[in-house]
């Protein structure tokens, strides 16, 4: 079964064809680039809000792409259980929506941080862990200036007990001084995730690994 | 009508700039630097001449954008005439 | 508001930079005393950065053509051809100077510019280099520049997505007073949609595109506003800061803007912005230039004609539109967000006329603007070529590995993981070559093809002897290209020197030129594209020569290529090219004799295609599993980087040539490939350097987590000696990571051959469990 | 003793964060916004209790590491207790 995947653009958006790139790549299908204007989405399975620096990242990160026109129509698929994928700037942008708890602050050593990292699976029961293996660890690159994820205690304790880490950073990776090495969040119900690292970008052997096509892999096999 | 907001970051909430600029002020000398917060300061400038109506659509910026009031505290003032 | 009828005094056109000559011809050019914007005008056009006035002679006379150069310098960017109807477009270009006025913008806007550059000739940018210099580390201005121009770079290239790929950085004394900050960008274009700036048609709309217009960087006319302005409010920065959201925003629509077919010609408003790019598109296209300044989108109230025609506001265009198309045109760039004005149109009369207000504030020839320029023949001196050193002119060290372990921690060697890591080098999911080796490779969206790219110069050769260190640095680059399997196609440079007008400086620049030329054209590297800065001093103290290169270079097909990382144990390590042990100008006498003498190393250029074709060839049959050119700090060097970056200990051989063991280890002979090369396959290696006399060897081994030194004659007394020496100046030793000082420590065991040992093995194999015991029983110690 | 420095964009330095705020308040529906300035507020706490000595205390770390006074203007205010 082929998925219907889309990509949101938002003006500064800078990820949209390597993550077209890699959707088609892995999916077998086109997936369609949706405008940020645009105040309605088309029929999906997987709603993808891509890396970048949306609005150039003034103001705060993903502040004020989170308040565009296709925001409502993104919240709307969410609730109806459409998978929703953050990854980078999509991620503060779903955070800045409140789409995910907490936020993204300014990397704990303050510098934008572009490096390979290791990533362990907290939860391989998700929607999109679920083609690796629980603990598995597995080779991804970063590339972010704001990714230090924050949140108040309870919330925190919230997202452990419920197994809503889906990712964390590994054996001692942790580029940006994030909570509890927290690399990857869900929401609630399980079908909205956020993550800084780029997946999208590791996925044929000239980019040194192909990790992170199990994590599309699982999209793909979720929405089946 | 000219106005300022401040936007700080509530209490509690972790702030690595602040932290870093403690840091920073500590190796250039500066001694006895208890703690440093970084906030933001936006002045604005309004069409707007009544300051009621004016403070109350500040407020509303704020709330609705300029401020991420999760983790951040704003402030109005309006500049005397 | 500046009046633009003030009289014209020859303060004032000092002011403006211009000589009494070149204000004498501007009057028998025109005939009477140009208004203010007049004069304003010709300075920036007239200026050396504009007008080239000091090293046009010497360009001229750089090979600029070549089967694959699609179009040479004179526009934007060079165009090259890499086959299957794609083009790369590329190009070098500095800014110093305002670099170490606001090192963060200025850098950033550095970066802004060349990105400009590449898209404004229709191509996507893909990769972005920069080549730095800074001051001396311990100079009190040096941190505060180093860190504001890497995140001036980072900033720029990570928000417009481009991937910073590679580059350079070195400290010297001879900088303090003056950064170097040269930024390279290539873009992709198909070669049948390639945009150029030369106007064509008359009375066609003139568009000006992207951000607004303010007083940004106006220089002459902050002094000059200063003079005429009673009540300047406070004395207005010259600053440009970058917007590297708009200029994404402008990348997008201007490509969406090129499909359409709207585009006639198309200028980035880059130095002097509205009037360089005016007059630049009139020019070529011999067509007159209107603008009626009421037009162009404004961010301040009441700018004047002078102050708009000046500005250098970033992320702005200029176009020629082909008038049926203006409404798609017009919906695009509202469509991002950006300003779109028609803001003049074509004539056929030559004349450059601005309007302000209904009133005509300026009127010259246009193309006396351009061509009449000044061009000078700039008197110059050669130093005396430096005399060549043999081996034993430099003193031999006490020990070897000390050098080794010093020179690995000088700021011109230490890695540069701390400013890489600072920019996005995988955004757009192509890279395949990342920073840290000897060139970055991007791949060819969608194909199996990559481009390499890097940037060489090595200041202290030119500094020694111009011509040979130009030519130098074009190998080197040719060597970083092919060292990852890449055949090169061609270069783009940055001509950064002191005062051209002092005899000396003027020698260095001709002899540079001179010896660039011929590597060129030997290697058939032409030259498409490049820039000049000079006057790069400070109270009289000037830079050293620095003619940076960028070499870009095509690989077939990037499943085979190379990179500097040992991949696994067992290789055998083999030196390639010639070596005499050539210790001038080289790290090594600078650290043992604490200065720099003698002449450079050679450059013998047929060598270097010899040896180039040979590493080629072996890459692409899979035959080297690592490669690295041999450069600064000699082979040890080479191979201590390989052994570093793939995580592979190697044994070294003893060696019993003719040289001493220091200049073989540190020479810093031209030519020369460290290969990393299965040991079934060395035999056939080493024999086909010799059926091409090159000399080759094996050096080393591959093997271990540990990096052997292998000393004869000191015995187990005298190695544990130089452990202790070791581990002890590694303590000391300086290392910096992200601009700080960083703790190593290493732990080293020692065994000595003795009669009862058997064999290179057992011996190696009492080293390793020594080793072993030290790491164990504490780190950071000696055990034997 | 509590102070704040404000640190704001020198006149006719181009404000890439304010331009696009004023561009996201406007489709946000905030009409009649002339303008924003994005400027920074740090809040700092200092064990100094003569007022004179902070004052000057924090004009030097504003004119050595918090402003940039190529681009920036500051000031330094004192909480009165
Ligand atoms: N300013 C920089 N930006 C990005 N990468 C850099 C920079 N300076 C150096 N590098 C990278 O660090 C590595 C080592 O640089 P260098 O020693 O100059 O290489 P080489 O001697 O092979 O020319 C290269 O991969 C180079 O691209
Ligand atoms: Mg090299």
């Amino acid at each position: 079964m082929s998925m219907k995947s889309g990509v949101v653009v938002f003006p500064g958006s800078n990820r949209e064809r390597d993550m077209l790139y890699a959707l088609e790549n892995i999916t077998g299908a086109k997936p369609q680039a949706i405008w940020h204007a645009d105040t309605e989405l088309p029929e999906l399975d997987l709603v993808v809000l891509c890396g970048g620096f949306s609005y150039g990242d003034y103001l705060r990160t993903g502040a004020i792409a989170a308040r565009g026109h296709i925001m409502p129509a993104i919240v709307k698929a969410a609730d109806k259980g459409v998978r929703i994928l953050g990854i980078c700037n999509g991620f503060q942008i779903l955070c800045e929506a409140g789409l995910l708890p907490g936020v993204l602050m300014r990397n704990a050593g303050l510098k934008f941080v572009c490096k390979e990292v290791k990533l362990e699976v907290a939860n391989a029961k998700t929607d999109f862990t679920r083609k690796y293996a629980q603990g598995q660890v597995w080779r991804c690159p970063v590339a972010h200036g704001d990714g230090n994820y924050f949140t108040d205690p309870e919330t925190l304790k919230r997202l452990e007990g419920e197994g809503r880490v889906g990712l964390r950073y590994a054996e001692g990776t942790n580029p940006n001084g994030s909570l509890n090495d927290i690399a990857g969040i869900l929401n609630e119900r399980g079908n909205v995730f956020g993550m800084m690292p780029h997946p999208e970008n590791m996925i044929e052997p000239m980019n040194g690994a192909t990790d992170g096509r199990a994590l599309f892999e699982s999209v793909l096999e979720a929405v089946a | 009508m000219k106005a300022r907001i401040k936007v700080t970051l509530k209490n509690g909430v972790l702030d690595p700039q602040g932290k870093a600029i403690e840091g920073a002020l500590g190796s250039l000398g500066f001694s006895g630097v208890a703690s440093v917060r970084q906030g933001k300061l936006f002045e604005v400038e309004l069409d707007e001449t009544d300051p009621a109506k004016a403070k109350a659509a500040l407020e509303e910026m704020s709330k609705k954008l300029l401020a991420n009031t999760v983790i951040e505290n704003y402030a109005v003032e309006l500049d005397e005439k | 508001m500046i009046p633009n009828d003030v009289a014209i005094t020859p303060e004032l056109i000092a002011e403006h930079g211009l000589k009494p000559d070149e204000y004498q011809r501007i009057l028998d050019l025109i005939g009477r005393e140009p208004t203010l914007t007049e004069l304003g005008i010709f300075s920036a056009m007239w200026n050396e950065h504009c007008s080239y006035k000091s090293s046009k002679k010497w360009l001229r006379t750089l090979p600029t053509t070549g089967p694959r150069v699609i179009c040479g310098p004179g526009e934007n960017a060079g165009v090259v051809d890499i086959g299957d109807g794609q083009a790369i477009i590329f190009k070098m270009e500095s800014h110093n100077h305002p670099s170490y006025i606001e090192p963060h913008e200025g850098a950033a806007t550095g970066v802004g510019g060349i990105l400009r550059d590449v898209f404004t000739m229709g191509a996507r940018p893909i990769a972005a280099l920069n080549a730095l210099r800074f001051g001396e580390p311990d100079h009190p201005r040096t941190r505060h520049i180093v860190s504001g121009v890497v995140a001036g770079i980072g900033g720029y290239g990570n928000s417009f997505g481009v991937p910073t790929i590679g580059g350079e950085v070195n400290f010297d004394p001879s900088y303090n007073g003056n950064c170097l900050v040269n930024a390279f960008a290539a873009g992709l274009a198909d070669t049948d949609k390639i945009f150029y700036s030369e106007a064509k048609g008359v009375g066609l709309p003139l568009v000006y595109l992207g951000s607004k217009t303010g007083r940004d960087g106006i220089h002459g006319a902050t002094m000059a506003s200063a003079e005429f302005d009673e009540d300047t409010e406070e004395k207005r920065p010259t600053v440009q800061i970058g917007d590297p959201f708009s200029e994404k925003l402008l990348l997008e629509a201007c490509l969406e803007l090129m499909a359409s077919g709207a585009v006639i010609a198309i200028q980035d408003m880059g130095a002097a912005g509205l009037t360089c790019s005016a007059v630049e598109m009139g020019a070529k296209g011999d067509l007159g230039v209107e603008l009626d300044l009421d037009k162009v989108p404004c961010r301040e109230e009441g700018m004047t004609a002078y102050e708009m025609m000046l500005s250098e506001s970033q992320e702005r265009m200029l176009m020629v539109l082909d008038p049926a198309r203006e409404k798609d045109a017009e919906a695009i760039f509202v469509k991002w967000g950006l300003d779109f004005a028609v803001v003049g149109r074509t004539t056929d009369d030559l004349r450059f006329r601005i309007r302000r207000h209904g009133e005509v504030m300026a009127d010259l020839p246009i193309k006396d603007l351009g061509d009449q320029a000044p061009e000078y023949d700039r008197p110059f001196v050669k130093a005396d070529k430096p005399k060549p050193l043999s081996p034993a002119d430099v003193p031999a060290p006490n020990d070897i590995s000390d050098v080794l372990v010093k020179m690995l921690g000088l700021p011109d060697m230490c890695s540069r993981r701390w400013i890489w890591e600072q920019y996005d080098h995988m955004v757009m999911g192509d890279t395949v070559g990342r920073p840290g080796g000897d060139a970055g490779v991007v791949r060819v969206h969608g194909t199996q093809k990559g481009l390499a790219i890097a940037c060489d110069v090595t200041p202290r050769y030119v500094a020694a002897d111009p011509a040979m260190g130009a030519k130098q640095a074009v190998v080197e680059t040719w060597r970083n290209l092919t060292a990852v399997g890449a055949d090169p196609l061609a270069i783009t440079d940055n001509l950064n020197f002191a005062n051209p007008e002092r005899p000396e400086i003027m020698g260095q620049f001709v002899g540079a030129i001179k010896g660039r030329a011929e590597a060129c054209r030997v290697l058939d590297s032409p030259v498409v594209s490049g820039n000049v800065a000079l006057y790069n001093e400070t109270n009289g103290v000037g830079i050293p020569p620095t003619p940076a290169i960028g070499g870009v270079g095509l690989i077939p097909d990037v499943a085979h290529m190379a990179d500097i990382a040992l991949k696994k144990e067992g290789d055998v390590l083999i030196v390639l090219g010639h070596e005499n042990g050539h210790l001038g100008q080289s790290l090594y006498q600078e650290l043992i004799a604490g200065k720099l003498e003698g002449a450079p190393p050679p450059v013998d250029l047929a060598d270097e295609i010899k040896a180039g074709r040979l590493v080629r060839a072996l890459i692409r049959e899979d035959k080297a599993t690592a490669v690295h050119d041999v450069s600064d700090g000699g082979l040890l060097v080479a191979i201590a980087e390989m052994a570093l970056a793939g995580n592979v200990g190697v044994e070294l051989f003893a060696y019993e040539g003719r040289l001493p063991a220091y200049a073989m280890w540190f020479g810093e002979d031209q030519g020369r490939y460290v290969l990393s090369v299965d040991p079934m396959r060395a035999e056939e290696v080493l024999e086909r350097a010799r059926l091409l006399a090159l000399p080759a060897r094996i050096v080393a081994r591959t093997g271990g987590e540990e990096f052997g030194i292998i000393c004869p004659e000191v015995g187990l007394h005298g190695a544990i000696e130089l452990a202790r020496k070791l581990n002890r100046q590694i303590d000391e030793a300086t290392f910096l990571f992200e601009g700080t000082k960083i703790d190593v420590t290493v732990s080293l065991g020692c065994s000595e051959w003795t009669e009862e040992m058997k064999s290179a093995q057992a011996v190696l194999q009492i080293a390793d469990e020594r080793l072993y015991e030290a790491k164990r029983t504490g780190r950071n110690r000696v055990c034997g």
